[in-house]
């Protein structure tokens, strides 16, 4: 078989701020008991990380773990570890109720980077980008879709959105980003 | 443009990060119930001047239902509580009670 | 006349000419100027026509109250009608032109309105054109049509060449006008610790504090504005935006700003307009005052203008408007003009001062300059046609019988000031009608509410009604405290700079000048210019019963011009109290809605235009499709293949081949759009139990079942295959459309009514991508690919299984929507394109034929399986599409159970699902309905039934049909009539609804 | 009451229009009235209009606690249509309609109807065969209208653009005599009729309860004090939910804001009123020049007659990819109306549980196309105790029986 594809292979943009299609992850929808110690250690052996808190992202690399609701946490991986991740969580949590969806495929992952990036995200998600920090998750809408994003560096954010709608988020990603827009809050 | 609080994230968000969903507390009446009490519960409506219980979900966001209790007549948000519940909690009927006092909504005052 | 003078203009750059054209003729400016001002340094006073009666107009502001002066501007994708000339920054290669008239601006023929004004009053329409009754809409109305509308339309085939965007901003406290009030109040609010942004419509700050001069601590206004700016600047917590207006305020702190990026520079790259979406926590509003005109007779012809305007333009612009400007006046503020005037050594022939004491100060300040004032004196007329020649004066008290006449070319008027108090009022603020400046201003003690139940606007400066600056400073300051405090910090103290304001007369207000003209001089006395709203016109409308004040504003049309009665709100009230007989608050306002001056669609669109309007959601395989020459269909926001067309081929030929094909050999379906939840837990089962009509907790792993959904009112709502994946988890396909609806569906039930059920649901709709594998010939392609058995004992009708099929990671299930022997295979979608591919290439020996959703619904027909959509509408019931064995008996409860159990759902008399064939082979028409004799009790054609699906059947040859027919199951072999709307009657024979393979013989295979 | 006509305006003008007489009378109360309706907008005056002109019944009291027309009747984007799919809203929208075409005449007034043409845009194939069917429903129905291929749409609408890169249009159902008319001069029409047939309008004049005993209204009480009626006519739409509070019962509605939104007026562009419904948008031109522009309802209770603002965007975006041109247009105005809706989205005409207490209510969005069928259907009600034809299926007993209007049909869910 080929090799595996995003939805967008190597889509980039240049303009206010460096738009690019960020290639496959492994994502993980994990849902149960949050708080329970078998819960967490098992996330925590398949990520690397430790849990975060309400809304918190911890991500290192390929790696991570983000809090998306009370009992939902997303897991990530290096996207050729995510049938093993699911199976490894499977094991650990063996006669627990709980969930583990691989639906890293479902996705499409973005990066939106340079000095006026949070400008850019705040053109299209109803998010207070004057406050929005390393460390946090915001799950949102994007112009028309719903949309996750975090920071991965200063000033570089990581979208996430469905693969589905990937074309249109690089499309509005590029559209704030076009020459010329800078609006010089941030 | 509404700002609500999801209770579950702590998100307070705008208005289109939500999908609101109509009355609160609707008691299901199923098989064996009078079509008068089916009625009711599928149809009529408090429809209020005043507070109002309903509820709303954070579609764009972490996807939870919740309760929030509000005024149609001046939009203020009293608040937004556990969708998992069959009535208000005690601290929005204290709020409502202190800020519009002799409420009464349904069975609930 | 209108001309530049030689020194003087704050605003202007007098080294930096700019060449413009107004109605084709190619006139110079200044960068720094506005149009309006460049035009009137040009000599050109009259700038348009007015809307009713067509007369001439020139400007009377100098800025967003502007009401006649409107240019058609710019060419082609950038043409756009309407633009305020008053606020139109001038730059190089501006094309303009006047409206509202034919063939020109000088000659209008439109003008005939203006001779037949006495038979045309407010309202008259609504007592003439009765007669003939077809006469309204093909004649009066194409005539009254063609002489309204004012800016030319943009040519049909415009696409605008602009782009524009939105911007979320969040904010402590934003401060709507950069005038001093507004640069102080910002100043209070950001020291104290607030993250304040101030916004200000116009490219410069400090509003018109400066036109007057004065000192503010000793230095000049100017000076301190520039201070101001420049300390607010070195803030961190203030953003400052000029060309950006508060357009409207919304519930809970929304605040809408309008930033014009790039009206004064069109060649720069960028977006055109940029509309913010501010979350506010406090708003204040410094949107300063409007001055009102006086209603005399002829206060319309060019050259009558605001005195206020009349200074501007000098003080900012180095304008003057006339070379002898009569000054008119109920107050203090106008004798600014005349001496702003007589400075720059031209004439002011008299001030007439209404008033019967006359002015304060200012007013000896005027007589020791030389002028001549008149108190107690009125206009009782305004003499000239396209510009002001003289003024007729009488004596205000009286019917104006006129004293004597003064040559002049300009009137500066002024009838006192109005806070803009629109922002405040926009989401609830209320008013309070001062009687000592005539004016209503904000009260603030019943402020705009916010999402806390507190108020959330301050009013700052002029906007609150406090016209004098040093007052108006304190007046900020204090805004700026309030807002502070409302959002729990501590003001800090501000020292506020020392300015001597001299005592000013009082106002009195004058609503009719002179105050006893008779109805020929009211007949001349304008209200709302724009809309050619007079004294008399009001009047009538207070004589007819049209007492509120939305009756006459409707019936009269006053403010409804696009200055949204800026000018003419509050002089049209006192009128209509005054015929009333009561006092100005009994009256009240009409509502303030935003937004304050108009805004550009475009900026409202955002970037959601062309490609971007709307999500548009591609399968894995979208690629392939268009390279394939496939036409889409849009389904939701999913875009799916149609059909192929190959070569000259129809698509509707290509249809009939993929079927043909399909049936003959192999088809090919990417149906990836199918929805996908999971649903997992202890409670799985019992959950599906609930949701479906069907029985799924009896379902064995491995295992697959059609299921039905209804919604709770009983209704047909989704269906779809449920597999089994294992014990506890079960997979649940939609409809298309259905993925995001269903799986909210579910997770209300859980959340809300079930939420100790231990399920737990994920839509993994777009993890997988699927494809329809679908003929005879389908077994062979898979078994070619090879890895998973895929034989009929290894994996019969209805069964799942999975495995590496051919190297990828396939679900594999054995289900079929045509009737034929047919797999669905699930990959991950980062395979779906690669497994597509592999398909084709294992598939080319038995001709391997893409076909898209056309030919599926074809296929489904002739096997009568019913469409969510086509065969359900919203308001069929599984009952009625014969469905009952998809019904569990067993189960207690479902989803819309109870619904079923209704009189009219129970009722044997509904309409059922039957085939239908035409007695000839044609097609029946798309939503015919099935006739019965007779009418009902309202005349209407009684019917007994109607098509739900009908197609050219290739595999028959001929057409066939799904309806739903009054006891049809009981009907077999009746003929009935559907009348088409092509006037043929389509005879049709009631049969079974599967045409194809009744016995399933070709899918059991 | 002083006929109108070019003949008495020019008489008029000769003397500056002094001798107008009001259009309506502004009484006081009396004690007692046969019919009191509720709400002086357009149904409860053309309700009480025909009570007069077809029943004879004039002892009327039309109560408004604002002012005539102020209400829906004068918020609304004045489109007059009757091409619904199902039987009993075609027959009573085309009623309406039909009423419509001689209303200028009827109430010697000029309510400038308009029948400029009604265009229901298809933009999916779905939407093709929901309005063939409609067609076909509405040539059995009596109501003309006719499903049009696209260039035909293009040939009547000029500036749309039917390629668009979205939704292209594929044809649209067109009912010729659809149009608009002027929503104010309908109202004062109605009230200057019902006034000059001896009716009361008492304007200002709040009901703040409903008297009733054994099962049967007496009388209300006002802000203008107790009146007394035989009947009792509830038609105030978005007030509704209150009203019945009062008389003690309850309804299957809920009160949402509806909003519109007008450009700035331009020369003539477009002759024909447009709905787009896949995008959401509507649009036609008034006699001012104005685009006069549809919006979406909230998804929750209010009465504040303001809405939120991304509504007005969704609008505006549509409109601009349907109607390319108008992206260089400005927006002069939006506002809000608080509009009733039912549960299943048509209108109730019928009676409540109080024997003589009748109700109008429930148009949603649709409002002021049905006034004088709505008026007419309502006034039989009222006059004879039980619905005529035209109303009998709009009654609330169809919520327990489950026999719904369901007028979203021809639009539907996707498949």
């Amino acid at each position: 078989m080929s090799e595996a594809r995003s939805a967008l292979p190597n889509a980039k943009f240049d303009g206010i701020a460096h738009v690019e299609d960020a290639g496959l992850r492994g994502m993980i929808s994990f849902r149960g008991d949050l708080s329970a110690s078998k819960v967490k250690a098992a996330l925590k052996a398949v990520s690397g990380v430790e849990m975060p808190s309400q809304r918190g992202c911890n991500v290192t690399g390929e790696s991570g773990l983000a809090w998306m609701s009370p009992d939902e946490i997303l897991v990530m991986v290096p996207h050729a570890e995510a049938a093993a991740a699911v199976e490894k969580l499977s094991k650990a949590l063996k006669g627990q109720h709980f969930m583990a969806e691989n639906v890293s495929d479902a996705r499409a992952v973005f990066t939106v980077a340079g000095k006026h990036a949070r400008e850019v995200i705040g053109k299209l998600a109803p998010v207070d980008m004057g406050t929005f920090q390393t460390g946090e998750i915001r799950r949102t809408r994007i112009a028309q879709v719903a949309a996750a994003f975090w920071m991965h560096g200063p000033d570089a954010f990581t979208v996430v959105c469905f693969r589905s709608g990937a074309q249109y988020m690089f499309d509005v990603l590029s559209v704030a980003a076009q020459s010329g827009s800078e609006v010089g809050v941030y | 443009m509404l700002i609500l609080e999801c209770p579950y994230c702590g998100v307070k968000g705008e208005e289109t990060e939500f999908h609101g969903g109509g009355e609160a507390h609707l008691k299901r009446f199923g098989p064996g119930s009078s079509d008068a009490d089916f009625e009711t519960y599928l149809f009529m409506r408090e429809n209020p001047k005043g507070v109002h219980l309903e509820r709303w979900r954070h579609v764009n966001g972490c996807g939870k239902w919740f309760h929030v209790a509000r005024c149609t007549m001046t939009l203020e948000v009293f608040g937004s509580y556990s969708a998992q519940t069959l009535e208000p909690p005690k601290e929005i009927k204290d709020i409502l009670s202190a800020k519009r006092p002799g409420w009464s909504w349904r069975n609930f005052s | 006349m209108s001309t530049r003078l030689a020194k003087g203009g704050a605003r202007i750059d007098r080294s930096k000419p700019v060449t413009f054209s107004f109605n084709g003729k190619s006139l110079k400016g200044f960068e720094g100027d506005t149009l309006a001002s460049a035009l009137l340094a040009n000599d050109q006073m009259m700038m348009g026509r007015s809307f009713k009666y067509h007369r001439p107009r020139g400007v009377v502001a100098s800025g967003a109250e502007e009401p006649n002066a409107l240019m058609n501007m710019g060419e082609g994708s950038k043409f756009e009608p309407n633009q305020r000339a008053t606020t139109t920054e001038l730059f190089e290669g501006l094309k303009a032109g006047s409206q509202n008239h034919w063939p020109s601006l000088e000659f209008d023929v439109g003008v005939v309105n203006n001779a037949l004004a006495r038979f045309l009053p407010a309202g008259f329409y609504y007592k003439t054109f009765l007669f003939p009754r077809f006469a309204w809409k093909h004649i009066y109305e194409p005539i009254v049509r063609q002489s309204a509308g004012l800016g030319r339309a943009p040519d049909k085939e415009t696409r605008d060449a602009d782009t524009y965007e939105h911007f979320y901003f969040f904010a402590d406290i934003v401060v709507i006008g950069g005038g001093l009030a507004g640069l102080q109040a910002a100043k209070t609010a950001a020291l104290s610790g607030a993250k304040v942004l101030l916004m200000e419509q116009d490219p410069h700050w400090g509003g018109r504090a400066s036109v007057d001069g004065g000192e503010l601590d000793g230095a000049p206004v100017a000076d301190y504005i520039a201070a101001l700016v420049a300390e607010l600047e070195g803030m961190e917590n203030v953003t400052l935006r000029t060309r950006m207006m508060g357009a409207g305020v919304y519930d809970h702190g929304y605040l809408l700003g309008y930033e014009r990026l790039r009206d004064h520079a069109p060649k720069v790259a960028g977006p055109r307009h940029r509309l913010w979406r501010i979350r506010a926590g406090q708003i204040i509003t410094a949107t300063g005052a409007i001055e009102r005109p006086l209603s005399f007779a002829g206060n319309d012809i060019p050259g009558v203008m605001l005195a206020g305007a009349l200074r501007d333009y000098i003080a900012d612009y180095g304008v003057s408007a006339g070379d002898r400007v009569v000054v008119v006046t109920n107050n203090d503020d106008a004798y600014k003009t005349a001496l702003a005037v007589k400075a720059v050594g031209l004439d002011v022939p008299v001030i007439i001062d209404a008033r019967a004491a006359g002015g304060g100060a200012i007013a000896d300040e005027a007589r020791a300059q030389g002028i001549r004032i008149e108190n107690g004196k009125a206009i009782a007329k305004v003499t000239g046609g396209k510009r002001v020649k003289s003024v007729k004066i009488c004596a205000q008290a009286g019917e104006g019988g006129v004293l004597e006449e003064i040559a002049c070319d300009a009137v500066a008027m002024s009838g006192g000031w109005s806070p803009v108090v629109h922002l405040w009022s926009h989401c609830g603020g209320k008013l309070v009608w001062d009687e000592e400046h005539a004016m209503f201003r904000p009260d603030e003690t019943r402020p705009p509410l916010g999402a806390s139940g507190e108020g959330f606007v301050v009013p700052a400066g002029a906007a609150n009604g406090v016209m004098d600056m040093g007052v108006g400073l304190a007046d900020a300051d204090h805004a700026g405290r309030k807002a502070v405090e409302a959002l729990g910090l501590t003001p800090v103290d501000v020292s506020l700079p020392m300015f001597d304001q001299a005592a000013e007369a009082p106002l009195e207000p004058v609503w009719m000048m002179p105050q006893g003209a008779g109805p020929k001089l009211r007949m001349k006395a304008w209200l709302d210019y724009q809309n050619d709203v007079k004294v008399s016109d009001v009047q009538l409308a207070a004589r007819e019963g049209y007492e509120s004040v939305e009756h006459t504003k409707r019936y009269t049309t006053l403010g409804m011009a696009t200055d949204q009665g800026k000018l003419s709100n509050i002089n049209g009230l006192a009128v209509l109290s005054e015929s009333l007989g009561q006092a100005i608050p009994d009256t009240g306002t009409t509502t303030f809605r935003p937004p304050y001056t108009p805004i550009s669609m475009g900026a409202i669109g955002g970037e959601a235009r062309g490609e971007v309007f709307q999500p548009l959601r591609r399968t894995p395989m979208h690629a392939w499709h268009e390279a394939h020459n496939a036409t889409f269909e849009p389904v939701g926001q999913w875009r799916r293949p149609y059909a192929y067309p190959r070569g000259e081929e129809s698509v509707h030929e290509a249809v009939n081949r993929e079927i043909l094909a399909t049936r003959a050999s192999l088809g090919l379906l990417d149906a990836s759009t199918l929805g996908k939840l999971i649903v997992k837990g202890p409670d799985a089962g019992k959950f599906l139990d609930m949701l479906y009509t069907n029985m799924m907790s009896s379902l064995k792993p491995g295992k697959c079942r059609y299921g039905l959904m209804c919604s709770e009112n009983g209704f047909l709502s989704d269906d779809g295959v449920v597999v089994r994946l294992d014990e506890e988890t079960f997979l649940c396909h939609t409809t298309t459309g259905g993925a995001e609806r269903i799986h909210g569906h579910m997770e209300e039930w859980l959340q809300t009514e079930w939420w100790d059920w231990q399920v737990y649901v994920t839509n993994a709709t777009e993890q997988w991508a699927q494809i329809g594998v679908v003929g005879p010939n389908s077994r062979k392609v898979l078994e070619k690919l090879g890895g998973v058995d895929v034989s009929k004992e290894a994996l019969g009708f209805m069964e799942y299984t999975s495995g590496k099929l051919g190297g990828f990671d396939a679900r594999i299930f054995r289900i079929s929507f045509a009737g034929e022997l047919s797999y669905e295979i699930a990959v991950p979608a980062s395979q779906g394109a690669a497994l597509w591919d592999a398909l084709f290439e294992a598939g080319a020996e038995y001709d391997a034929t893409p076909y898209g959703t056309e030919a599926m619904h074809v296929m489904r027909a002739e096997k009568g399986f019913i469409m969510i959509g086509d065969e359900t509408d919203g308001t069929i019931i599984p009952q009625d599409l014969g469905l009952h064995w998809a019904i569990s008996k067993k189960k207690e409860d479902f989803l819309g159970k109870r619904a079923q159990e209704r009189e009219f759902m129970a009722n044997p008399e509904r309409w059922q699902l039957v085939g239908l064939e035409t007695v000839d082979g044609s097609v029946i028409p798309d939503g015919a309905y099935a006739v019965s004799e007779g009418t009902n009790a309202n005349g209407q054609r009684n019917v007994e039934g109607r098509v739900t699906s009908t197609y050219y059947s290739p595999t028959l040859g001929k057409g066939i049909a799904m309806g739903l027919l009054h006891k049809g199951p009981d009907r077999m072999g009746e003929t009935v009539e559907f009348p088409g709307t092509d006037g043929k009657s389509y005879s049709a024979k009631v049969v079974s609804a599967v045409f194809y393979d009744p016995e399933g013989e070709k899918q059991n295979v | 009451m002083r006929r109108y006509s070019a003949f008495a305006v020019a008489r008029e003008a000769a003397r500056f229009h002094s001798g107008w007489e009001r259009a309506w009378r502004s009484p006081q109360p009396k004690k007692k009235y046969d019919v009191i309706i509720v709400g002086a907008g357009g149904h409860g005056l053309a309700t009480a209009f025909y009570l007069g002109k077809n029943f004879g019944i004039t002892n009327v009291a039309i109560l408004e606690k604002g002012w005539l027309g102020g209400g829906n009747t004068g918020r609304n984007t004045t489109i007059i249509r009757s091409n619904y799919l199902q039987d009993p809203s075609a027959a009573l929208y085309e009623k309406a309609r039909s009423l419509y075409e001689t209303l200028s005449q009827d109430l010697n007034y000029n309510v400038m109807f308009s029948p400029r043409g009604v265009i229901m845009l298809a933009q999916t194939e779905h939407e093709v065969r929901g309005y063939k069917r409609t067609a076909h429903a509405n040539m059995l129905q009596g109501v003309q209208t006719e499903y049009i291929n696209a260039a035909r749409v293009k040939e009547l609408v000029p500036i749309i653009d039917t390629n668009g890169p979205r939704y292209p249009v594929l044809g649209g159902l067109y009912q010729a005599r659809g149009g608009t008319a002027r929503h104010d001069a309908v109202a004062w029409g109605y009230a200057r009729a019902c006034s000059d047939m001896g009716m009361d309008i008492i304007q200002q004049c709040e009901v703040t309860g409903v008297r009733s005993s054994g099962g049967k209204v007496t009388g209300v009480e006002t802000s203008k004090g107790a009146i007394d009626c035989d009947k009792l006519g509830l038609v105030v739409a978005g007030n509704s939910g209150a009203l019945a509070n009062m008389a003690g019962f309850r309804l299957p509605m809920e009160s949402v804001a509806l909003q519109a939104l007008v450009s700035e007026p331009i020369k003539p562009c477009m002759d024909v009123v447009v709905m787009a419904n896949t995008v959401h948008g509507y649009m036609s031109q008034s006699d001012k020049g104005e685009m006069v522009i549809g919006g979406g309802t909230d998804g929750y209770n209010n009465y504040t007659q303001r809405g939120s603002f991304h509504h007005i965007e969704e609008t505006v975006r549509a409109l601009v990819e349907t109607f390319p041109m108008v992206s260089r247009l400005k927006m002069l105005r939006q506002w809000g109306g608080i509009v009733d809706v039912t549960g299943d989205r048509s209108p109730v005409i019928g009676k409540t549980p109080l024997g003589n207490c009748f109700i109008n209510a429930g148009w949603g969005t649709g409002g002021f196309k049905a006034i004088p069928g709505g008026g007419w259907a309502t006034a039989e009600l009222i006059a004879k105790g039980e619905p005529g034809p035209l109303s009998a299926e709009f009654g609330m007993e169809r919520f327990i029986e489950g026999r719904f209007i369901d007028e979203s049909v021809a639009a539907g869910v996707a498949h």
